[in-house]
């Protein structure tokens, strides 16, 4: 555990919870107002990824270990290519929301877009947070002393 | 060569067992009988010289005498050892002995 | 799958099971159970066309079931049985599994409707039987093996190019009565051609029967030619043609069977020779001719199993089957002899024994139909055929001068064998009505006339005087170690001499034009090379700038000639 | 969409097919990642190709006889919503594709264990299947943006598994770079293309564009968008001098990949100049026929004898293959070039049967990495003892490349000659029989290190694993079948061409 940079630890740990929310609020605004999976994937990811500047690699990956990060970007696709089936099954073509509501079209796009979304912001937490972990856990080869 | 020399033995007419004769003789007899039989029963032919009396008794004598004197001729010409073809030609092998049962019933 | 179980298949799977039996005793008896069972099949088969397979677009008929295929089929089961009986000792399954796919094989080539399954089977027997040949195991019967699968395959070859060519000219492949003219007809005339021994096309016969084992030489006797003869009867009946190609195949044969020292080669150009009786009555083509082709095939191959089986029985006692090794032998294996003499008096067609029935009608159809020289040929072959096989077989092996070898009595299993097989020859020669009842035509034919009778019997009498009063004056052709030309010398020794001379001066000339170019083609070798070898700049690495500026150049090239158009 | 409830019929799994053509490969991607499980993923990735296969078999005999399915995505009709659309053309695709997967799949199994470290696998099978489904997502789509899409999806998984062959030879690492840098020029000429004709006509979708300019004829937006589809379209197939990248890519990706990649990868690319050249341009344009003439075609030409000799030099049989593959690229270019009937027969026939050629060399390759560690002339000298099955097949195939009768190989050059001939181009016919030859060098130079030079004394090698022979073993007779039963590929392919031709003329 990092003991220095209180400021910082005491700020990070007020703002994770205001941006986790923004993220939820982006995300599941998407389809009324600007916004969406993409943008509230990448808000969700910079919550865990502030805290993993932070409080350092090791700690953000207690909280979300790589494994986790792998089947969420598994899940994301899961979801979106599973909505899709889903309106298969019921006999319209893929990712033909009017599925879900035969009788009102415009609320089976409603639930049908926020699925989806749901499933693109869960992958690019993923991605994103991902990427992230990549760079960090990468080691110099030449630390800067050698240099 | 040896061979030749017991070709010769085995062919010479002293050694063609007392039997020989004899049964050259029983042979003309029967030929004879049966040149005979022709005369005594109704021929129903197709190729008019098989009316001829005899016809099958002739035949047989002329040609197969003529095909002796020819083979006798071609033997001469087409004769060769038997390792004409390749030194290794499978009539220079013996029979391999593991393909055989040889059983000498005097023994 | 199929509507009926195709004969072949039980062959087949026999011949997979065989060689996984770990007894000896056991693939022996499986062996024999597989023609029974074939044979049951193949009798209770119903006619007509069954078992039609779809390979690439083209419809196989498997079985095509009349009284033609079946006599030819049921006599390859039975000859399969009895060689199998009296191929009993044998341990090798390589040799056990070949003589299943071989028969097999065979049936299946005679039940094939179409050129195609024909072509199949026909390459079957070719490479199943090679194996019969190769089984002794010496070099030399090495290097005859492969001259004897070069032809066979080549037969095959020729074979499906005549197919080939057929489909295109018919847009059909059955197997069907077809006359000679075009190409394809040719071309599949010749693959049976040389099946069959034609003239000039038969050294394969007499050059490979004889180098086969003991039990192998039976085997082959059966099958192939056999199978010949049937593909002709079944595409070229009435060709005239035939008529002149079996009266040259009498005359070719009789001469060497006559001088030849190899007793079971004296066979093999005897059968060959008896072949030459069968393609003639197909050429004649008339109802009784082809059911004389069709009998004497059947009674042909008995006579001929029983006197190559009488001859291996000697070979495996003795270790030879050199006339000029042989003779005295009956004193202590007088069964063999006993059946070596039905199997000759079948041959010589004695009254009583099976060629006296069925050898009669080919001669009685070459007179209805007025082909006298094929008739006096075929008599001169029948006389010739009571010399050099008939009486000189066992004169020479048996009762001839004695050759001091004192070899014991053949096993049993070959007596049994032989038996049967002389069983059969005489059997037949006695009721005839039963093979009749089997021929694709019905029989109107008496055999046994006093005249038939008489004819016969002077004909072998005097043929056999000739013989014994020539053999006893030393006039007969003596039986001396050596070996006989036949026209595989135009193969065996002149083309290897004329192609050895052709290389030796085409390999001078070669060398001075060669030295010429070399320097000429190795400058340009070494030119390319170098423009294109694995250090040279087409082929090296290319710095990833330098593909971009490839990519710029074509870009620009292609926006150029675009704009410009 | 209508504001009124309109009564819907429900669509059967049967009306799917289309789409679950992708989506069944496409979701099986992130299963596999999401299972986790190495064990799992090799199976997922089977069953998923295996199924595809069965789709692909089922949509090429719907549209065999010149029928045309569509299928709109979320129910939006074309032009706005993207649009599945299955030709004989591209069902013929998506089967050789599908089929190459299964084929290869099993062969992977052990190869990909042998030359991928197995903390990969799962990845590896997913971005397998990824670039399975982007390729068959090029052939499928009807939308001129999407085929952007899916060639993006399949060329960056493609990196991946090329890259992923560092663990065998780290230069892996540098040729999937180049690749990259390459393929994303290619893409993004592509993509720029496609902006340029969206720019002329406004509309994305393929039948729609073809109306737009066909009605409203070439101007110079349309043809800049031609020569940039033309040339990003041609970095993709490795169209000869840009071709640098290929070489290294398929002689350092793992021997499964390099399979997969040869038989699929470039062939897709070459449908897809298919479809744009004679679909949604025509060769009514006279900018058209003189590009594909002067441009396309020396260029076919000069791939098919320089990258020949190249071959016929190199001492590393994957390496020579690599080569190979470009100069028959070239005859596929030449086919399209003579802008007939039966030169787009050609072309597709070959795509084809050198698909399944190279799929059987690539695998026999990767037999002898499994056994011998490198593929150089000097490690596999005297393994036609050693592996014989696999070097019997080697020769069935190597067969197949040089075009002997009764291979497939032979059927597509022949074709090839016949369309010449048609045009009466007899010096072109010349050519391809005169190219030839060089394969019967460069193959021969193979089955003679492979027959006739002995084993190394060290060599240990054995013949490699039924898993391996067997796909080695379908490929190497699936030459030969399609060397005697000529009738099913050339019907396909004839049909194809007819319809892209036939499209070209409305």
């Amino acid at each position: 555990m990092i003991r220095h940079h209180l400021i910082l630890r005491v700020v990070t740990k007020l703002l994770i919870g205001p941006i986790m929310l923004f993220a939820l609020y982006v995300q599941f605004h998407g389809d009324y107002s600007p916004g969406g999976g993409f943008q509230a994937g990448v808000i969700m990811a910079v919550a865990f990824i502030i805290y993993g500047v932070v409080f350092g690699l090791a700690t953000v990956q207690q909280v979300l270990p790589p494994w986790l990060v792998h089947k969420l970007l598994a899940l994301g696709v899961i979801i979106y290519a599973g909505t899709g089936f889903a309106s298969l099954f019921l006999g319209y073509a893929y990712l033909d929301y009017g599925a879900f509501s035969p009788a009102h079209p415009e609320h089976g796009q409603h639930w049908g877009i926020l699925a989806v979304e749901l499933g693109v912001g869960i992958t690019v937490t993923g991605v994103m947070v991902a990427v992230y972990y990549a760079f960090a856990a990468r080691t110099p080869m030449l630390s800067d002393e050698d240099w | 060569m040896e061979h030749d020399q017991t070709d010769a033995r085995k062919e010479a007419p002293e050694n063609q067992g007392p039997g020989a004769s004899r049964m050259i003789v029983g042979l003309a007899l029967v030929c004879a009988v049966l040149f005979l039989a022709d005369f005594a029963y109704e021929k129903h032919v197709y190729v008019p010289v098989e009316s001829m009396p005899g016809f099958y008794a002739i035949f047989p004598l002329v040609t197969c005498l003529a095909l002796v004197i020819v083979a006798r001729v071609l033997q001469a010409v087409l004769r060769r050892p038997v390792g004409y073809y390749a030194p290794k030609d499978v009539e220079t092998e013996a029979y391999p002995e593991d393909g055989l049962n040889r059983e000498r019933a005097d023994v | 799958m199929f509507d009926v179980f195709p004969p072949v298949l039980v062959y087949l799977l026999g011949a997979v099971l065989l060689p996984l039996l770990p007894n000896a005793a056991l693939r022996a008896g499986l062996s024999l159970l597989v023609p029974v069972i074939g044979g049951w099949l193949i009798w209770t088969l119903p006619e007509g066309n069954h078992a039609v397979v779809s390979l690439a677009g083209l419809d196989l008929t498997l079985i095509r079931n009349d009284k033609l295929a079946s006599v030819f089929a049921l006599i390859f089961s039975l000859a399969a049985f009895l060689s199998l009986l009296y191929a009993w000792h044998v341990r090798d399954r390589v040799q056990q599994t070949a003589t299943l796919l071989y028969a097999g094989s065979a049936i299946g080539a005679v039940f094939a409707g179409d050129l195609i399954s024909l072509f199949l089977f026909w390459e079957g027997t070719a490479i199943a039987s090679v194996f019969l040949i190769w089984a002794r195991g010496t070099e030399g019967a090495y290097h005859t093996g492969l001259r004897y699968l070069l032809i066979q395959v080549t037969s095959g070859v020729i074979l499906l190019a005549g197919a080939a060519l057929y489909w295109r000219e018919t847009g059909s492949l059955a197997f069907e009565h077809m006359t000679l003219g075009s190409a394809a007809t040719w071309l599949i005339f010749l693959a049976i051609g040389i099946k069959c021994g034609f003239p000039l096309l038969n050294n394969w016969l007499a050059d490979a029967y004889p180098v086969a084992t003991v039990t192998g030489t039976v085997i082959l006797s059966a099958f192939t030619t056999k199978l010949a003869i049937y593909a002709l009867a079944r595409g070229f009946a009435g060709t005239e043609l035939l008529i002149w190609i079996g009266v040259g195949m009498v005359l070719i044969t009789v001469v060497q069977a006559m001088i030849e020292n190899d007793l079971r080669r004296v066979l093999a150009y005897s059968l060959n020779n008896q072949l030459g009786f069968m393609v003639v009555g197909i050429g004649i083509g008339t109802e009784l001719a082809l059911n004389g082709a069709a009998s004497h095939a059947v009674a042909s191959v008995l006579y001929k199993a029983v006197l190559l089986m009488a001859v291996g029985a000697v070979l495996f006692r003795t270790g030879t089957a050199k006339a000029s090794d042989l003779g005295g032998l009956y004193r202590t294996m007088p069964l063999t002899a006993l059946f070596a003499l039905v199997g000759s008096a079948s041959i010589a067609a004695m009254p009583l024994f099976s060629g006296f029935v069925t050898k009669s009608l080919i001669l009685s159809a070459a007179q209805h139909e007025h082909h006298y020289i094929a008739w006096a040929v075929l008599l001169f072959g029948s006389a010739a055929a009571v010399m050099h096989t008939a009486i000189r077989i066992p004169y020479a092996a048996f009762f001839g001068p004695d050759s001091g070898l004192r070899p014991h009595e053949a096993p049993a299993h070959m007596l049994l064998a032989m038996g049967l097989t002389a069983a059969f020859c005489v059997a037949i020669g006695v009721y005839p009505k039963a093979l009749y009842a089997l021929l694709p035509y019905a029989v109107d034919y008496k055999s046994y006339t006093t005249y038939h009778v008489v004819q016969q019997l002077q004909l072998v009498a005097f043929a056999a005087l000739v013989f014994a009063v020539m053999m006893r004056a030393g006039l007969y052709p003596k039986s001396e170690r050596s070996i006989v030309l036949d026209t595989d010398w135009v193969y065996r020794r002149l083309l290897p001499r004329v192609v050895g001379a052709l290389s030796a001066t085409m390999g001078a000339v070669w060398a001075l034009v060669a030295s010429a170019q070399e320097r000429w083609l190795r400058g340009i070798i070494l030119r390319l090379y170098r423009t294109h070898g694995p250090a040279s700049r087409i082929a090296l690495n290319w710095p990833t700038g330098s593909m971009v500026q490839w990519v710029a150049i074509v870009l620009g090239i292609t926006l150029i000639v675009t704009f410009l158009s | 969409m209508a504001t009124e409830v309109l009564p819907h019929t429900a669509m059967t799994l049967h009306d799917h097919l289309p789409m679950l053509q992708i989506l069944v490969p496409f979701f099986a991607a992130p299963l596999i990642v999401f299972l986790g499980s190495r064990r799992l993923a090799w199976p997922v990735a089977f069953a998923a190709s295996v199924i595809s296969l069965v789709i692909s078999w089922m949509l090429l005999m719907q549209v065999i006889d010149g029928g045309v399915i569509t299928y709109h995505i979320g129910g939006w009709e074309p032009p706005l919503g993207i649009e599945y659309r299955i030709d004989a053309a591209n069902a013929f695709v998506l089967f050789l594709v599908s089929a190459v997967s299964v084929v290869v799949l099993p062969f992977a199994k052990t190869s990909v264990a042998d030359e991928v470290a197995a903390r990969d696998h799962t990845l590896f099978y997913a971005a397998y299947l990824l670039c399975f489904s982007g390729l068959m997502g090029v052939a499928i789509t009807g939308d001129a943006f999407n085929v952007f899409v899916f060639l993006e999806i399949s060329s960056l998984s493609t990196y991946v598994l090329i890259a992923s062959g560092a663990a065998r030879d780290k230069r892996a690492l540098t040729a999937a770079y180049d690749y990259l840098i390459m393929g994303t020029i290619g893409a993004t000429f592509f993509v720029i293309g496609i902006g340029f004709l969206y720019m002329a006509t406004g509309t994305l979708n393929m039948a729609d564009l073809a109306d737009r300019i066909g009605t409203q004829g070439g101007n110079r937006t349309v043809e800049a968008g031609f020569a940039f589809i033309l040339v990003g379209v041609g970095l993709k197939l490795a169209f000869y001098p840009m071709h640098l990248w290929l070489p290294n890519a398929y002689t350092f990706a793992p021997s499964a990949i390099s399979a997969f990649l040869a038989a699929t990868a470039t062939k897709v690319a070459v449908y897809v100049l298919l479809r744009f050249t004679f679909t949604v341009f025509s060769p009514a344009f006279q900018f058209e026929v003189l590009t594909l003439q002067f441009v396309i075609m020396p260029f076919a030409l000069l791939a098919m004898f320089a990258a020949s000799f190249v071959a016929v030099f190199q001492s590393d049989f994957k390496r020579m293959l690599a080569y190979s593959s470009i100069a028959q690229i070239g005859y596929m270019l030449l086919g399209i070039c003579l802008l007939t009937e039966t030169g787009l027969t050609a072309a597709i026939v070959h795509l084809f049967n050198h698909g399944i050629t190279k799929a059987a060399l690539f695998m026999a390759v990767g037999a002898y990495v499994l056994r011998n560690k490198d593929t150089f002339y000097n490690d596999i000298c005297g393994m036609g003892r050693k592996m014989p099955w696999t070097s019997a097949a080697v020769v069935i195939s190597g067969l197949s490349l040089i075009g002997v009768p009764g291979t497939a190989g032979f059927v597509s050059k022949w074709v090839l000659v016949q369309g010449a001939l048609e045009k009466g181009w007899w010096p072109i016919a010349t050519l391809v029989v005169a190219s030839s030859l060089l394969a019967v060098v460069y193959v021969w130079r193979v089955i003679e290190v492979l027959y006739l030079q002995p084993a190394r004394s060290d060599s240990t090698a054995t013949e490699v694993p039924m898993s391996m022979l067997v796909p080695i073993w379908i490929a190497a007779i699936a030459c030969i079948w399609f060397g005697i039963d000529t009738d099913t590929t050339l019907t396909a392919a004839r049909s194809a061409a007819a319809g892209l031709l036939g499209t070209a003329g409305q």
